[in-house]
C-alpha cells in the first residue's frame, strides 16, 4: 500500500491550488470551484486517514462534507446569480467597490 | 497506479485554477473529481468513491456548468500580477500549517485503533456500503437528521436568493 | 518453457482471472458496438411497417440487400467520409470532448450488468459481469449522471443558439429524471436486500411472479418512464424537437462525431434495456426454468447454461429496445412544462410514497 | 485484483473509441473549407446578435436536483441496511423525509417548478 505521506502531499498540493484560486482569481465562480477543490483535499485526507487507522468514521465524515459542499454550492451559486442580476458582473474586483 | 492518478490530479488542479475560461476549468474539475474517486476506490472506500462521482462530478459541477451557461461567461482577462499583502500572508500561513501537519505525522505515525479495514475483512462483514450505513444510522444519527435540516435550509435559501419576485423591478 | 509449464501457468488464479476479464470486456464491447447499426435499421423498418410503406431497401452488396440492413453500413461509411466542420467560435476542448463522454459513459454502465450466473472455472469463481461491486447500483447511477456532460458540453461549445437551447433543455430534463430514477430503485434494494446486481437476479429466481416487476410494479413504471427521459427519446425528445430546435444539442456536429453521438445514444438505450430486464424481469433467468434445471438439462455443463442465460437476457433487452421504437412512433411529444411537471410534481412524490409503502409492507412482513 | 481494473480498461477503450471516431473524420474527410462552412447554423440566414441569456428556471432545477440527489444517496444507505436497522431505521428515515418534504412543499408553493 502507498504510504500515507503521499496522500497527504497530494492533498496539500490540491489544497494549495484551491487557496491560490481563492486568493488570486477574480471570477466568483472560479473562487467557488477553488473552494470545492479545497474541500476535496480535505476529503482525501479523511479517506486515507480512515484507511490508515482502520476506522470508518472518516468516510462518514466525507459523506457529510459532500452534503455540506452541495448545500454550499447551491446557495453560493444562487448568490452569484443574484449578484450578476443586480450588477451585471461576477468579478470580485468590481464587487469589492461595494464595501462601504 | 496511485502515482499516475496523483500526477493527473495535480495537473487538473493547476488547470482548474489557472485556466481563463470557466467552462474549461469546470471540465478539469470533473477530471479532478473523477480521478479522486479512483483514488478512493484504490483505498477500498467504494461507497465514498461512488458518491464522489454521483454527487460531486454528476451534480455539483453540472450546476456550475449551468450557471456559467446561464450567465454566458466568456474567458476573463489576465489576473493582476500584483499580490496583495494580506493574501500573501494567508498563503504563507497555509504552507506553514501544512508543513506542521506533515512533520507531526512524520514524527508520530498513527496506528490502527479501529477494526480491520482490508478488502477481505470488509467483504466478510457485508461490504463497505452496509458498514457505512449501519454506522450512519446509529452512531451518526444526529448529524444525519441535522443534515436533512441543512438541505431543507439550502433549498429555501437558494430559492429565496435566486428566484425573481414578480413584484421586484427587473434589472437587465 | 514447455507446454506443460505453460498450461500450469494458465491454470493459476491470476491467469484465469485475467483471461476471463479480457474475454468479458471483449464480449461487452463487441455486443455494444453491434447495437447502433442494428437499431438504426430497426428504427427505419419498424415505422415503415407500422405506416405501411417500405423503408430503405435499395442498398446492397451485389445482390444481397438483407431487407435494407446494408443501409446502416452505407450510412456509417458515408458519415466517416464526410467533411468535418468545426463551427467558428466553438470552444475546441469542449467540442471534441463531448462525443467521447457520450461513448465511454454508455460503455462503462454496460460493465456492471451481469450477463449470467457465476461460473466456476478450474476452481475459480468468475462473475459474468465485467465488474462486480458491492455498490453496484450506485456505480450505475454515478456513471449515468456523468452522461449529462455530453449534452451540456456539446451544446455550449458549438456556439449556436439552437444547440445551446437544446442542450439546456436536454440537460435539465436529464437531471430532473435522475431523481425519480434513483428513487424508483430504492424499493428494489429494500426488497432484495442488496446493491449487487447479480445477487438481485439470483434472488428473483426463475418464476415470473417473484420478479421485480410483480413485487414492485410502481417502481417498474417509474423506471420505464425515466428510461425514456434519460435517453432523450420520444415522447421526451424535446431536446431535438425538429420543428423548433433543428436537432438540439448536436446541431453543429457532423461526420464521424455525429456518428459518435449516435453510438452513445443507442448503446445507452441498450444498456438501460439490459438494466430494466435485470432488475425487473429476472435478468438471465429463463422464465419457468430454474438455473439448476438448465444445468441438468444440458448435461451438467454450467457454461452452456450461462450461455442460455446470456441469450435470454439479450432477448429481454431486445424486447425493451422494441418498446423504445414502438413508443416513438405511437406517442406524441410532450410540451416542456408538462415534461418538467411530470418529473417533479408527479414522479417524485409517487416515488417517495412508493418507497415508504414498500418499506412498511416489507417491515410488516419481516420484522414481527 | 482490484475490482475497478476492468472498469479502467473499458474506460480507456471507450475514450479511445471516441477519439478514433473523432480523428477518423479529421483525417479522412475532405479538407478545403468553404467560407461559410463553419458558420453557426441559423437555417441559412447569417447569424444575428449575441447568444441570449437563459432562464433562471434551469438553475433552480439544477439546485433542486443536487439536494434531492443527496437525499437519494441517504435513502440508498438506509435501504441497504434495511433489515439490520429494523423499525428504528424506518422511524429515522420518516423523520428525514418529513423534513425534506417540507422543503419540497415550499418549492412547489413558491412556484419554482412552474415553467411558463
Amino acid at each position: 500500500m502507498v504510504s500515507i505521506n503521499n496522500y497527504l502531499i497530494l492533498a496539500t498540493v490540491m489544497f494549495l491550488c484551491g487557496t491560490l484560486g481563492v486568493l488570486f482569481r477574480r471570477n466568483l465562480l472560479l473562487i467557488l470551484m477553488s473552494i470545492e477543490l479545497m474541500l476535496n483535499a480535505v476529503n482525501l485526507v479523511f479517506v486515507s486517514g480512515s484507511r490508515l487507522v482502520n476506522n470508518l468514521d472518516g468516510q462518514i465524515m466525507v459523506f457529510f462534507i459532500i452534503t455540506v459542499a452541495a448545500c454550499e454550492a447551491g446557495v453560493g451559486l444562487a448568490m452569484v446569480i443574484a449578484l450578476y442580476r443586480r450588477y451585471g458582473t461576477v468579478e470580485t474586483s468590481f464587487l469589492r467597490m461595494l464595501r462601504g | 497506479m496511485f502515482y499516475a492518478s496523483a500526477f493527473l490530479i495535480t495537473i487538473c488542479s493547476v488547470m482548474v485554477v489557472t485556466n481563463r475560461n470557466p467552462v474549461v476549468s469546470a471540465i478539469y474539475l470533473v477530471g479532478d473529481l473523477f480521478l479522486l474517486a479512483a483514488v478512493y476506490a484504490s483505498l477500498d472506500a467504494h461507497f465514498v468513491a461512488a458518491i464522489q462521482v454521483l454527487v460531486y462530478a454528476g451534480a455539483i459541477v453540472v450546476l456550475f456548468m449551468f450557471v456559467i451557461m446561464l450567465l454566458n461567461l466568456g474567458p476573463e482577462g489576465r489576473a493582476h500580477l500584483r499580490i496583495p499583502a494580506p493574501e500573501f500572508a494567508v498563503l504563507i500561513l497555509t504552507v506553514i500549517g501544512f508543513m506542521a501537519i506533515g512533520t507531526m505525522l512524520l514524527t508520530a505515525q498513527p496506528t490502527g485503533v479501529g477494526g480491520d479495514l482490508s478488502a477481505a475483512a470488509i467483504a466478510a462483514d457485508g461490504g463497505n456500503t452496509l458498514n457505512i450505513a449501519k454506522l450512519l444510522f446509529t452512531k451518526f444519527l444526529w448529524p444525519f437528521e441535522i443534515s436533512s435540516i441543512l438541505i431543507l435550509l439550502a433549498v429555501i435559501a437558494a430559492i429565496v436568493i435566486a428566484k425573481k419576485d414578480k413584484k421586484q423591478v427587473v434589472h437587465g | 518453457m514447455g507446454l506443460d509449464e505453460l498450461l500450469a501457468l494458465l491454470k493459476t488464479d491470476v491467469a484465469i482471472e485475467t483471461i476471463a476479464a479480457i474475454i468479458k470486456i471483449l464480449v461487452v464491447l463487441v455486443l455494444c458496438l453491434q447495437v447502433p447499426p442494428l437499431m438504426v435499421w430497426v428504427e427505419r423498418r419498424a415505422p415503415a411497417m407500422m405506416q405501411r410503406r417500405k423503408g430503405p431497401n435499395r442498398v446492397g452488396i451485389f445482390k444481397w440487400r438483407l431487407y435494407g440492413l446494408i443501409q446502416s453500413l452505407a450510412d456509417t461509411v458515408k458519415l466517416v467520409f464526410k467533411q468535418e466542420i468545426v463551427p467558428r467560435g466553438a470552444n475546441k476542448v469542449a467540442y471534441h470532448l463531448a462525443p467521447i463522454f457520450g461513448v465511454f459513459t454508455a460503455l462503462l454502465i454496460a460493465c456492471a450488468i451481469p450477463f449470467g450466473n457465476d461460473l466456476t472455472i478450474f476452481g475459480q469463481k468468475i462473475g459474468l459481469s465485467v465488474v462486480r461491486l458491492d455498490v453496484g447500483f450506485l456505480f450505475i447511477l454515478a456513471i449515468s449522471s456523468l452522461a449529462v456532460y455530453t449534452v451540456t458540453l456539446a451544446g455550449w461549445s458549438s456556439n449556436s443558439k439552437y444547440a445551446l437551447l437544446g442542450s439546456l433543455r436536454a440537460s435539465a430534463q436529464m437531471i430532473s429524471y435522475e431523481i425519480p430514477l434513483g428513487m424508483s430503485l430504492v424499493p428494489i434494494v429494500i426488497i432484495f436486500g442488496t446493491l449487487d446486481l447479480n445477487q438481485i437476479v439470483v434472488n428473483q429466481g426463475a418464476w415470473p411472479w417473484a420478479w421485480g416487476v410483480i413485487r414492485a410494479p410502481v417502481s417498474f413504471l417509474l423506471f420505464l418512464i425515466c428510461m425514456f427521459a434519460e435517453t432523450n427519446r420520444a415522447p421526451f425528445d424535446l431536446a431535438e424537437g425538429e420543428s423548433e430546435l433543428v436537432a438540439g444539442f448536436h446541431t453543429e456536429y457532423n461526420s464521424a462525431k455525429f456518428a459518435a453521438f449516435f453510438l452513445g445514444e443507442y448503446v445507452s438505450m441498450f444498456v438501460l434495456s439490459c438494466l430494466a430486464s435485470t432488475i425487473f424481469f429476472g435478468g438471465w433467468q429463463a422464465p419457468f426454468l430454474p438455473y439448476e434445471k438448465i444445468v441438468d438439462l444440458v448435461g451438467g455443463y454450467a457454461w452452456i447454461a450461462a450461455l442460455v442465460g446470456f441469450v435470454v437476457l439479450i432477448l429481454k433487452a431486445c424486447f425493451f429496445m422494441w418498446v423504445y421504437v414502438w413508443v416513438r412512433w405511437t406517442l406524441p411529444r410532450f410540451r416542456y412544462d408538462q415534461l418538467m411537471g411530470l418529473g417533479w410534481k408527479f414522479m417524485l412524490p409517487v416515488g417517495l410514497v412508493n418507497l415508504l409503502v414498500t418499506a412498511l409492507v416489507m417491515a410488516a412482513l419481516e420484522f414481527r | 485484483m482490484n475490482p475497478y481494473l476492468p472498469v479502467l480498461i473499458v474506460l480507456v477503450l471507450g475514450v479511445g473509441l471516441g477519439c478514433i471516431l473523432s480523428a477518423l473524420a479529421h483525417f479522412i474527410g475532405p479538407r478545403p473549407l468553404n467560407k461559410v462552412d463553419d458558420d453557426p447554423f441559423e437555417c441559412g440566414v447569417p447569424a444575428v446578435g449575441e447568444r441570449d441569456k437563459m432562464s433562471v428556471k434551469f438553475y433552480l432545477t439544477g439546485i433542486l436536483f443536487i439536494l434531492f440527489d443527496i437525499e437519494t444517496v441517504f435513502l440508498y444507505l438506509w435501504a441497504v441496511a434495511f433489515r439490520q436497522l429494523g423499525w428504528f431505521g424506518i422511524a429515522e428515515i420518516i423523520v428525514f423525509l418529513v423534513i425534506l418534504f417540507a422543503g419540497y412543499i415550499y418549492v412547489v408553493k413558491r412556484g419554482a417548478l412552474e415553467w411558463d
